[in-house]
Parts: C-alpha cells; structure tokens; sequence
C-alpha cells in the first residue's frame, strides 16, 4: 500500500470511517428499545469507535 | 500409590460424598418454590434505586463490595498468568510465516470484527437496563479484536493491539472503580454506597446512580484483561520458541 | 411445559457433562466444552437468567476454547521442536 | 404453556442431542462440523425461548450466540487445521437444512413481532446466524490450508 | 413426578460435580484436567441457579416488562453466578499458564510421570 497523502487518499479514508460509522450508528438504533438523546450521543461514540476498529483492521490486513 | 489402589479411594470418596450430597439435595427447599427472601428484598431496593435490571443493581450497588473482591480476583489471575508466561531467558521469538486464509473468511473477520465490537458495548451500556453488563459485555469485546488473528495472522492483530495501553487500561480501570467507591466515602456515607449521584429517570442510560460507571469501569477492566491474556497465550502458541540447545 | 424445557436442557447437560470428561485427548475435550457452553447458556435461560446465560455464552463459546486449543498448540508445537532438533 | 416454548422444547431435544451426539463419536472432522452446526441449531431455540416467555430482552443472547458461534467454530478450523488436513470435514446439505431451518424460525418470529425495530433486530441476527454459519462450514472445508507457524 | 423435578435439578448439579471429580482423579493429562475442573465449577452454576428459580417466574429484568406484573425468581444467586463465570474463566487460564510451566520444566503432561521425576 503507498502511503503517500494525496487529497484523494484522504477523501477515500474519510469516505470509508463515514460509511462505517454511519452503518454502525444504524446498528446502534436497531439495538436499542429506546431512543432518547443520550443514546444517541452513546451510540455515536460506540460506532466511532467501531469505524476507527474497522478501518484499523482492513489497514492491518492488507499492508505488508 | 499405585493406580488400583487410587481408584478404589476414589470410589470410596466419591460413593460417601454422593451420598451425602443425595441427602442434602432432598433437604433443600423444593425446586421452583415460591419463597425467596433475598430475592424479594433486592428486587425492591432495586426498585427504589430506578435500576431497571435488579442483577447489575445487586452487582454494583448492593453488593458491590464484593465485585471489588471478584474484579481484583480477575486482576490477579491476569497477573499471574503474565508473570508466567513472560519470555524466559532461554527463549526467543521467531516470526511465524504470514497465514494464506480463504477469502470469504478474511471478509467475514472484517465485516463482523466492528459489529462484534458495536455488539460488545452495547452490552456494557445497557447493564443496568437488559440483560447483560461488564463482565459479558467485556468479553465479547474482547473477543472482537482476536477476530483479526482468526481472519487474518498474528501479525496482523499485533498491529492493531498496542498491548501496553491496554495493561495501563486494566490496572486504571479497578482504580477507577476503588476511586468511586472512596468518592463515596469522601461524600460522608460509606464505601462504595450508592449515594452520590441522583437516580435519574427509570430504564434509561442515565439511571441509577453510580451502577453505570461502575459498569462500564468492570467493563473496561474485564475487556482489557482478556486481551492481554490472550496476548500472552497467543505469544506463547505462536511466536516464542525455546532455544533448541537447551 | 415450562418444566418439561428445564428437563430437556438439564438432561442435556449432565450428557455434556459427561461427554467433557470422556473425552481424553483435550483437543476433542475442548470441542464437548464449547458445545456444553453453548447447551448451559439455554439451561440458564430456561432457568431465566438470561444475564448469566450471556456471562456464559461469552466464555463458554470463544474464550475457554481458545485458551484450551492455545495450551494443546504451544504443547504440540514443543514436542514438534524437540523431536525435530533430536 | 405456549406454541412457541413447546417449538423451543422440540428443537432443543432434537439439536441439542444430535449435537452432542455428533461432537462425542467419529472422526475430529467430524466432530467439527457438528460443533459448528450447534450454533445454528440452538439459536433458533433461543429466539423461539424469547418469544415464548414473551420478552423482547432475551432476544440478545441469540445475538451474541448468532455472533460468537461461527468465531468459536473459525477458533477450532483455525488452530485444528493439521488434524483436518485431507479430511475436508463437510457437510453442506446438513449445514443448508439447519441454516434454512434457522431462516425459517427467524421468520415466524419476525411475524409475531410485527414491523418495528424489534424486527429489524431479528432480521440482523437471522443473517448473522446463516452469514456465520455458511462461512464457518467453509472455514472447515479448508480455507487455512496456507497456515503453517501462524 | 413432582418429586422427581422437585429435586432433580440439584441431582443433576451432584452429579455433574462427581463426574469432574473423578475425571480430574483419573486424568493422565493436565490440560484435560483444568478441563474436569471447569466441570466441576459448572455444577455449582447449576446448583445455584436451581435454587433460586421460581415456576412460573421471570427473570428480574425490567426493561421490557411493568416492575410487579410477573412473578419474578431470586436476582441475588443470579448476580453471584455471573460474575463467578468470567472470573472462573481467568482462573481456568491461570491454571492453564501453570500447566505450560510445567511442560517447559518438566516435559511431560501426565501426572503420573511428574510424581515419578519427584522420586
């Protein structure tokens, strides 16, 4: 993998922690029973953290 | 003592005490009775607390202290288990060759390591609320990450998982949960009383008092201790080898 | 009906139970294990208590196997060394 | 009680003791596989269970069951690869009943829950149970033949 | 038959208890020991459980159903079992970094052979 920082490379990382991000928010809600702020701001947190793991593993896995 | 002679005191043993735990078993009260004290009692202090589930209120309000004692138990097996299997002198680590895995698999371990991970949490989260709590939620997310060594190698799972913060995480998460209760203290009740923090609206996050940092302190404990025994058990399978002259 | 559930999952287990401690080689012991976790994980839940039927679903089905097959590996791989520098 | 209990019962007895069956006798290939197919012939159960004791709650041990199962099976395909060499433990038309079987369960319950999240919910376990466990009987049909020291 | 399930369960938590005690007695291998070991730890689950249940209850959890609708079983056995699981789990692991200690001093994982290198 080339670890140069072109815009493009950047939008493509940015591009893929949102998609994650976004995916495991939803995950979020559909586990819960209840959806009032708090787990909303939870949620978000957690499923920043699970983007940021995602990304962490796919970069491990493929960077040899 | 030879083997024969082993079994027949096995026999023996095992025949008196079957006995004995046969007698005890028609003593106890009847299976599915009506009558638990206990039960009733901490259901209702539950109640009065606004902890919707009444198992995390009894682990970390009611009996709190004794999950202290379970946590360090918890701590000091970890440490023992490092101790021990720490790389000896007479070792030394050889770099296993990269693992070929089938590619379904390898995307099954990406696409599922976050979602474990999401799925972990939300355990720890909801404790006081569903089913569920640090000690579970902890576990699953730690089993989150060695999902990268099923899917991919060692080698890989070592990148992500920078092991001294988590040793710092475990050691400052039973800190964490002796501060809390010392915060109680300083507050002028006893230790690790649930008095410190308003009780909150019934079967929310925020709800009952301090059972959700206590939570989520086991949660962090409990994750961060499986992760680094698992990073010493995997160490010990994979890399480390003992010289060959010794 | 809900008695007759309980007694499937107990009779189940005390099977398991016993399957765990047939088998001799761990490797296979550590394969009854993870299904005898598995099998106690729906006692609890039977026996409502689904909070420790998750407690055991989380050691039983990953954890205790993979510290099992972890212990069998670094002990095969030991002997393979051994016998390879004999 | 209820239907759904009686169904949990049935599939209970049934799997639980094929399963166990199957893990205690024959060859390690086979014993895999039917340590595999546990995972997906309790998790039905476990839904079924949920639905009958009419709690919404219990819906998450066979989310974590549905999760943990395939990676508990892909920890034995994984470090037992050595003894499974040449053997190619499968058993596809047993592994696609039980995965149908799960499906269909998944649906029943899905109806009785009605349009929802809580259905939502169900579906997300439906396929991480027959995502899980297709990949996890590949995992046996050899997919770490590369793995020598790792 | 109501005496039977009446007391069956604790039988089956007896049982289960002998069983892993005589496989840990008979054991020639100390992984399949720790093995027998967590067993025997199952039984106390078992026995724990059964005593708190009550027929027709619920579990304490009331996230999804009105506190004092159902009939609901003991919390307090359940809470002393759930956090025994996972502490038992790094116990069994503890048990198991022993038994690799051994195999690196000793070589062997029979028991046996082991009280013969004592003399």
């Amino acid at each position: 993998m080339d670890r140069r920082t072109t815009p493009r490379t950047v939008l493509l990382v940015v591009g893929e922690l949102l998609a994650w991000w976004a995916a495991l928010t939803l995950l979020w809600l559909v586990l819960i029973s209840s959806v009032y702020p708090l787990e909303w701001i939870v949620g978000a947190s957690v499923a920043a953290a699970g983007a940021l793991l995602a990304r962490a593993g796919r970069r491990a896995v493929s960077w040899r | 003592m030879s083997r024969r002679l082993r079994l027949w005191l096995l026999a023996l043993g095992g025949a008196g005490l079957a006995a004995l735990l046969a007698a005890a078993c028609l003593d106890l009260p009847g299976f599915g009775g009506r009558a638990h004290p206990y039960g009733t009692r901490a259901v209702h202090a539950s109640l009065t607390r606004h902890t919707a589930n009444t198992i995390a209120s009894v682990n970390f309000d009611q009996r709190a202290y004794d999950t202290l004692g379970e946590t360090s138990i918890l701590f000091a097996a970890v440490l023992g288990c490092v101790v021990l299997l720490r790389q000896a002198r007479d070792e030394h680590r050889a770099r296993p060759e990269p693992a070929r895995v089938a590619l379904p698999v390898r995307r099954y371990a990406l696409l599922v390591m976050p979602v474990a991970l999401v799925c972990g949490l939300y355990v720890i989260a909801h404790g006081q609320l569903s089913p569920g709590g640090g000690f579970q939620g902890g576990v699953v997310t730690a089993t989150a990450l060695h999902l990268l060594y099923l899917g991919a190698d060692y080698h890989a799972l070592e990148r992500i998982r920078p092991l001294g913060v988590f040793e710092t995480t475990d050691a400052l998460a039973v800190c964490a949960y002796l501060v809390l209760g010392l915060a109680a203290l300083l507050a002028g009740t006893a230790f690790l009383a649930n008095t410190l923090l308003p009780y909150g609206t019934f079967n929310t996050l925020s709800s009952g008092g301090t059972v959700p940092l206590l939570n989520a302190a086991v949660g962090m404990e409990v994750a961060s201790a499986v992760v680094v025994l698992l990073a010493n058990f995997l160490d010990q399978a994979v890399e480390i080898e003992e010289e060959s002259a010794g | 009906m809900d008695e007759a559930v309980i007694l499937v999952a107990l009779l189940l287990v005390a099977g398991a139970a016993t399957a765990a401690v047939a088998q001799r080689d761990p490797a296979r012991q550590a394969l009854v294990l993870s299904v005898l976790g598995v099998l106690l994980a729906v006692l609890f839940t039977v026996l409502q208590a689904p909070d420790v039927g998750l407690s055991q679903l989380a050691v039983g089905a990953v954890l205790t196997p993979l510290l099992v097959m972890l212990s069998v590996r670094k002990i095969r791989r030991r002997g393979r060394d051994r016998d390879g520098a004999r | 009680m209820n239907g759904w209990v009686l169904a949990a019962t049935v599939e209970l007895a049934g799997g639980g003791a094929a399963a166990l069956w199957g893990v205690t006798t024959g060859p390690t290939a086979r014993r895999v596989v039917a340590q595999n197919l546990t995972t997906a012939a309790l998790c039905p159960a476990l839904l079924l269970l949920a639905q009958g004791y009419g709690r919404p709650s219990y819906v998450d041990l066979a989310l974590l069951l549905a999760l943990l199962g395939p990676v508990g099976t892909l920890v034995f395909a994984r470090l037992l690869h050595e003894d499974l060499e040449g053997q190619r433990p499968s058993a596809w038309g047993l592994t696609y009943a039980v995965a149908a079987m799960g499906a269909v369960v998944v649906a029943a319950v899905c109806a009785a829950t009605g349009p929802g999240r809580a259905m939502v919910k169900l579906l997300v376990i439906g396929a991480l149970l027959v995502g899980g466990n297709l990949i996890a009987s590949r995992a046996l049909s050899g997919a770490f033949r590369g793995v020598r020291g790792g | 038959m109501s005496t039977v399930t009446q007391v069956l369960p604790y039988l089956v938590a007896a049982y289960v208890f002998l069983t892993g005690a005589y496989g840990l007695a008979t054991s020639r291998n100390l992984i399949h020991a720790v093995g027998c070991l967590s067993v025997c730890q199952v039984s106390t689950y078992i026995l724990l459980l059964a005593v708190g249940y009550r027929s027709g209850g619920t579990a304490p959890v009331f996230s999804d159903i009105k506190p004092g609708s159902r009939p609901v079983v003991d919390p307090v056995v359940q809470a002393l079992t759930l956090t025994d699981i996972v502490v038992g789990a790094t116990v069994t692991a503890l048990l198991l970094a022993l038994v690799l200690q051994i195999v690196k001093r000793h070589g062997t994982v029979d028991p046996d052979e082991l009280r013969e290198l004592r003399g």
